[in-house]
């Protein structure tokens, strides 16, 4: 959530633009057809219309990989970095500027491979950002490598005969570092429960990590096949505090009431798997946000010059 | 920038209170102790007096590798080298005429590294002559067989005795002793030195201070019985007001008075400390200091913040500037603004941590995988140090691009006084306009002639882009044919010849034409400008060049190249030397500066290159001079 | 090593079964697409079919920027240009002199990119011409009406009409069908056109490959009664067993025959393929591949299989270059024998990561911070790729060393028929003889003249030692002290020098003496023997010279340059040019090699170099070599 | 745990060397007076003598810092790396040469910090190797920075009025990634405590993680100092399967029964924090071992040769 106009350098004047959709539209977004990544595009697209964004007051940061090209797609400020280091970039900018709403958009080789150190520290940092990683469970973009998610026994250019390992999960390894402070799951083809997923993060004031299951029609047609056919094998987490959605529970027949803030559970459900659960696994607003704790005084160039002054006194000979 | 070396005049001699005073236009003193026990403590704040004083200073620590080496060995030799002068000081000089040291094993590190004149004076602890323990006995006795080969004055002090009399444990004592009786063999002003360990023990209880100040008294009064010789080396009370820090100080406080507001860094050795100095003042300035989980993190963040509009700058050493490389490569191809800090030390890999080398030159210039034009300078002093942080964030913005700073260890904990800089407000960067641009601006509006561009800062309505470090045309688009990467590629080395074109020719210092020229950069420049005036005084037909700019390297370098026989340069890195195995002039591997030199003017510039970890002495300087003009024409 | 250019021979022109057919030395075919319509199948095919009947040739993928771009655009062009001849074929020509094009839109891209000939022949689907969407039908008028400025002799041909008659999809036939059409217009051997299909099919069922010769024999008979023009390009059927396949493989393939054992990487275009390739089979030859958590852990998972007795390699570009940067410094530091090969893309930054680019090469050399010597060699031909990798391991080996190989995207996906390797056992690294050493055998027993030493691996009794990236002495305990340091930087470059000692001066294609020498590096130097051999056909006085060591470089190359009045480097990398605003001698930004070659030469080594994302062309190099003697005297 | 001579490139015969403690001591380590890595290099050298590893078949491996000095005081082999790489070399050194005994060492700068990516990945790779995190709270080589693992509040030379967050808790962290199958933790202070957890850690077949509390009196002299002198403070985990010395339960007077296989237990009790707990609070043996999936044949150069051939055959002209 940002605090648009008028705090740190802001227009101080009420602003009477409307935006809708079409709005917040790039160029032609150019993944492949069937790409779960468009669905994501568009869930984004109607946070922004709904939340009424401020194109100018809103930057998308990226690394390297079909999804980081998503930055380009939306008309607003955007920052396409490279492989791994989106967290980096997003982190600088929203300490230089609080008063942007910042998103990072990042793939699972981006996050969870090269970038798995910035990940678990922007967990810990906290800072307001909405955090969104787009998991076809493969890199996509260099054609078909192994990522860390990927199914164990599920075969790749670099692991012809199936991934070796179990897959990593995300929701799993972030609830184990200190001070994460909201973490949740959704699928790119349940476009309403991604709403509100979506909107629930960028409600949230802190980091807020929101694994987005994506198909990759082209590398990995069949991993989410299933779960995105029969919706018998997905259950949905819900709570007042939560994502709630009493149209989709018509459609899905599983629904399990889960206190977002209640991290021990939350880590339990993440643990076990006969079911792809959708929701908020964990929510608490109260932890510490480092962008918070360092915020510091604005100073005209003449204050920075006598206080700077004061300073140079101490070395005068 | 240019100094002048302390003028060799001949020694005076007077009397004084019964005591000899030698009058010296110079001097150079180090006290050595054990780590902990505060050696440069005390030789910092002799430094500091003498400045204030009005003598011309140059400070060096003496860092051991270890945090708290075992005491009484070599290699946990911890300490400071002083030299003073009536005029400026601009290097460490060659060897230490006097020094103390608080055991016989400290004192042996510095004489086995040659750093002690022939007939230095020495005054050493005697506690260990008599200790306990047999082992230490033993070593007290090998170590001065060992000093013996030299033609050291050696005056036993009854350091840790004296102390015991005023406190319990001596290493916390020592250190004053030695202050009180360098005060009185250098005639400091008391009241002065009084003053400094005042402002030191500012925090703690006024006992400690008075605690001090009794053992300060108690060094100055068993000097004055003991010894016989004291050095007055004139001072000159500065013109204008004067300050004294060291690089690393001088680069932090740069960085405020430039107007970067953000440092994000992660800690290394010899760089940390400019963020120790900023963690405790920049927020109050509305800076940050932003300890980030690696040093890729840490340019990322940088350039996040110089991307959402200010200019943000990074600080570190050779493996983290490693770690950046792929960094700078999407600074240099967005064209964010960003200042690259790189306080050099020992290499290759993790090498000598906090020793100094001039290394990184040619990996700081072409280390990017891709075409990376980017600026690169030096500082050459503590001052430099100062102001170079100014000019770096003015070129950075002014021209969108990667400014690196390549200073060293020995800048970075080096002491000298210089004249206090006058602030000005408009060396601070202008907070962003967030005004909305026109429709159809372009984030990368190229001017075709220079390549420059204005920056869109997010919050500028109407200015919305996505920067991307893949080949992209001026509305940051990626484009991938040949024309616009061909086009924009030209338009990012542009800029460097614009720059290239408001430089200066770099000044000469010395003769105009000559046999030799000998070309620097950096923190060598004190050590090699006193050189080339001792072998002018010589009658050496000799002048010294040091360049601030390295990429782009300032104008003319090959007209001044001409007018003189030989072209060298001097510099902290490695170069094969033509009498060695197998080494020839086709495959011999030169110093940085000198690759750069010769492809850029195609004059045989030769090189003379040590990895010491240590700075350049002068007097090796003026061998090496020697040898070049005496090895006659063939050049 | 050296290429022979097919002759310029005049045409022939003879008559079969009612065609005109037209004896070629050579000629230039492009197949282009959309993405997944199969251009790069049906044109690999034609190729391979080519080289087995005894034609040189040379295959060069025309890559799209994204997996799936959207259907009939420019910019998502997918194809391949195939270059066949009589002769050897070491590069991918000047134009197109015939296009098979599914689309009006893709033919654009090539069109627009001035890559076919004026007097191309060109076969167009023309479906889109009867389109149901009107918006294709426009464009399609649109885009003949924008061919139209050339004198193409464009034929319409029912691709996707003729398709369905045989297939649902005509997205999953065309290119079988287009690939019945030039076989039938270059007198290719159907046989083997159809074994190359029954292969490339063999884990499909039957009825797939059935119906894929139905599409072929459709394309030929199409051909036959529509198409008035035939290509005879005789083939000699080569006197050696011949291999066809792309760089990557090949290096792939010379990685298994050196005996490398591990190849640790992390997925990077264009280098990735070489890890493709190596995991279907590696393991089979007790080899494996290791895709590493990011570019920093590939090299130091690398490293450590290297330290425990493996010689490991890792394979990457640029940006993952860049980020290895910490590590190399750490391997030459600890003298640990290291494989990196860098297959380089389009830079900065992310720049063109499917493009050909040589921009890493002062990277490789210079780009880690303190003194870093390294060996640095590069391929220039498929062939090179193979044994270029025997060479490197040995080297790493024999040296302690790190060896870097640089590719390029050309090198990587080009196919060029060459000599079948006759396997040496004697290519495989020893495996590590894991027997006790003698009390005090030092880890680093250098040899004072050379600096080489054994390797102690984990394993051997006695040998117990600590490697370090801190400065060190033999037995690889840290030292500080200045002539360590000193010395041990000596013996570490002293390697290169020796290794330089052995090598042969590089062997100069053409004159002895001459006006003009052009010199290069890599994958250009196909392109660049054929334009000099052109020119000298023209009566130009021109040489060209390939260089395979960079680091160090091969000796005599001063002695070389003498001979020749002028001498220019041509490099895919990006230099200034000197008619550009601001642009002059001094501050002129010049090509990589050139850099090296004035440094080490003091010669005025003047460059061409293009940055077009694309191999040079033969017919653009000798425009330059025309250029640059007509300019006269002056250098 | 190796598998000693005679495997893969071993002697065959039956080795008739016994190794003391001495034997494995290489030159005087250089850490300050006190300093708690003296206490686990001692610990070390007890475990390399109990279990008479072979000096020569034993490979210490570390980054850069107090603590990484630590393989050059050990008499066996050693890697010390480059600062956060320690996992990447040792991995290597595993990969090529399974019958090498491989121990880690690591600064919680060095893991938690700029290693964070490998230490994730090297959880879940689950290697077989001893990990060892001397965790000082503090980066010690470098004169007082910050590190992850920072209490909250603790002033540093980079945070002078305090450590922004609150602290990653290494443990928490680690449980968190899919695959880990061992993690203790154990304090310098206790030797006897320190030994046994070596011992378990040793004899796990996978990554065994072992984060030692580890003093810092130049640094952090505050931070441990209360737990170490009040066993009060200090809560030992027991069971048949984990740690259990029933000597130091007259010193601890409290002891929680965990069973170590039970991951949801270990994340609970990581989490709560009223008590510093030592011992094993996960291990599990039958987690997937990355390099016993890629275990590959040995092949002569003359089976090299034919294999090879036969793929060149694939590209015959
Ligand atoms: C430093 C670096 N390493 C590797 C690459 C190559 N690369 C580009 S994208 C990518 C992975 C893409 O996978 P993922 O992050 O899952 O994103 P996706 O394409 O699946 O959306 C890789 C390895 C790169 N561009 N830079
Ligand atoms: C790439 C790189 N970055 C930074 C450093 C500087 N450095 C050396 S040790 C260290 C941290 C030490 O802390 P820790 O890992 O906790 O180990 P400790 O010294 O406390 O045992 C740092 C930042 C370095 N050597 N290399
Ligand atoms: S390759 Fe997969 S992830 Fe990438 S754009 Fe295509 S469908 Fe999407
Ligand atoms: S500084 Fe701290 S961690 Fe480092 S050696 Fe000294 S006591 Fe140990
Ligand atoms: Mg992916
Ligand atoms: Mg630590």
């Amino acid at each position: 959530m940002s605090e648009n106009c008028g705090t740190l350098m802001g227009c101080g004047v009420e602003d009477e633009r409307s935006f809708s959709m079409d709005d917040y539209s790039g160029p032609l977004a150019r993944w492949c057809p069937g790409c779960g990544d468009h669905a994501v595009l568009a869930g984004v697209q109607r946070l922004l219309a709904k939340e009424q964004l401020k194109p100018e007051r809103t930057v998308f940061v990226s690394g390297i990989g079909c999804s980081s090209r998503f930055p380009h797609y939306v008309d607003t400020y955007g920052f396409h970095g490279i492989h791994g280091r989106a967290l980096p970039i997003a982190t600088g900018i929203k300490l230089a500027r609080p008063d942007l709403d910042v998103f990072a958009v990042m793939g699972d080789g981006d996050c969870c491979s090269i970038g798995a150190g910035h990940w678990i520290h922007a967990i810990r940092y906290n800072i307001n950002m909405t955090v969104l990683l787009l998991d076809n469970n493969i890199y996509g973009l260099t054609k078909k490598q192994t990522s860390p998610t990927t199914p164990q026994g599920f075969a790749s250019n670099t692991q012809p005969r199936g991934s070796f390992l179990p897959a990593l999960d995300p929701i799993q390894t972030t609830l184990g570092v200190t001070n994460a402070s909201f973490v949740a799951q959704t699928a790119d083809w349940v476009p309403s429960h991604l709403a509100q997923t979506l909107e629930a993060a960028h409600a949230h004031p802190g980091f807020a990590f929101v694994r987005i299951l994506q198909r990759c029609p082209v590398f990995t047609p069949t991993i989410f096949e299933e779960a995105a056919m029969n919706t018998d094998l997905t259950e949905l987490l819900e709570h007042e505090n939560g994502v709630t959605d009493e149209a989709l529970k018509g459609v899905y027949p599983h629904t399990l009431y889960h206190d977002p803030t209640d991290i021990q559970e939350a880590r339990r459900l993440a643990e076990s798997s006969s079911k792809v659960r959708l929701g908020v696994f964990y929510a608490d607003p109260g932890h510490a946000r480092y962008e918070e704790l360092r915020a510091v005084p604005k100073r005209t160039a003449e204050e920075k010059i006598a206080l700077l002054n004061a300073e140079i006194d101490r070395y005068a000979v | 920038m240019s100094s002048t070396p302390p003028e060799q005049a001949a020694p005076t001699l007077s009397q004084e209170a019964g005591h000899s005073v030698l009058t010296l236009p110079e001097h150079i003193l180090e006290v050595l102790s054990d780590s902990g026990e505060g050696a440069q403590k005390c030789g910092q704040s002799f430094g500091a007096v003498s400045a204030k004083m009005g003598n011309g200073a140059w400070t060096v620590e003496i860092i051991p590798a270890e945090i708290q080496p075992p005491p009484r060995t070599p290699d946990g030799a911890s300490g400071v080298r002083i030299r003073i002068g009536t005029q400026k000081i601009t290097n460490w000089g060659n060897r230490t005429k006097l020094a103390i040291a608080f055991n016989d094993q400290v004192l042996l590190s510095r004489h086995r590294l040659n750093a002690l004149a022939d007939d230095a004076i020495i005054l050493l602890d005697q506690a260990p002559e008599n200790h306990d323990n047999p082992q230490v006995r033993q070593e007290w006795i090998e170590a001065l067989e060992e000093l013996s080969s030299r033609n050291y004055r050696l005056i036993k002090v009854p350091l840790e005795e004296e102390c015991l009399k005023i406190v319990d444990n001596p290493r916390q004592g020592k250190n004053m002793f030695a202050l009180g009786m360098l005060s009185w063999v250098y005639l400091r002003d008391l009241e002065r030195v009084k003053e400094q360990i005042a402002h030191q023990f500012r925090h703690k209880a006024k006992a400690v201070y008075e605690r001090n100040v009794r053992l300060l008294e108690a060094g100055v009064s068993w000097a004055e019985q003991n010894l016989d010789f004291r050095f007055d080396i004139p001072t000159t009370t500065p013109d204008e007001d004067m300050v004294v820090m060291n690089g690393n100080t001088a680069l932090g406080l740069g960085a405020m008075a430039a107007g970067l507001e953000m440092c994000s860094m992660y800690p290394i050795t010899p760089a940390t400390s400019v963020s120790h100095f900023l963690s405790e003042s920049f927020d109050r300035l509305g800076g940050m200091v932003h300890q980030a989980e690696d040093e890729i993190a840490a340019i990322g963040v940088a350039l996040g913040a110089s991307f959402a509009g200010k200019v943000a700058f990074t600080v570190t050493s050779g493996p983290g500037l490693a770690l950046k490389t792929e960094f700078i490569g999407l600074a240099v191809m967005t064209e964010t603004p960003l200042v690259i800090v790189d306080v050099q030390r020992g290499g290759p890999s993790t090498g000598l941590p906090t020793k100094v080398e001039q290394s990184d030159l040619l990996a700081a210039v072409f280390g990017q995988p891709g075409d990376c034009p980017k600026v690169v300078l030096a500082p050459s002093t503590i001052e430099e140090c100062f102001h170079c942080m100014i000019t770096a964030r003015r070129i950075a913005e002014t021209f969108r691009c990667v400014v690196m700073v390549m200073s060293d260890a020995n800048l970075a904990t080096g002491q000298q006084p210089f004249k206090r800089p006058t602030l000005d407000p408009r060396w601070q960067s202008v907070q962003p306009d967030l005004s909305e641009v026109p429709v159809g601006t372009e984030p990368l509006q190229w001017d075709p002639e220079t390549g420059l561009s204005p920056r869109l800062i997010p919050g500028q309505p109407g200015g919305m882009f996505t920067a991307t470090g893949l080949a992209h045309n001026e509305g940051s688009h990626i484009r991938s044919d040949p024309e616009n990467n061909q086009r924009t590629m030209e338009l990012r080395s542009r800029k460097l010849a614009v720059l290239q074109s408001t430089l200066k020719p770099p000044v000469v210092v010395g003769p105009e034409h000559a046999d030799l020229l000998v070309v620097g950069w950096g923190s060598t420049r004190g050590a090699i400008e006193e050189a080339i005036e001792k072998g002018q005084q010589e009658g050496l037909s000799v002048a010294a060049l040091n360049l601030t700019f390295l990429s782009p390297l300032q104008p003319g370098l090959g007209e001044i190249f001409e007018n003189y026989k030989k072209v060298m340069t001097v510099e902290i890195n490695y170069s094969d030397e033509l009498d060695q195995p197998y080494i020839n002039a086709e495959n011999r591997r030169r110093g940085q500066l000198a690759w750069l030199l010769r492809a850029t003017t195609l004059v045989d510039v030769d090189c003379w290159t040590r990895v010491f970890g240590q700075p350049l002495c002068p007097g090796d300087i003026l061998d090496v001079i020697r040898g070049k003009l005496a090895a006659g024409g063939q050049s």
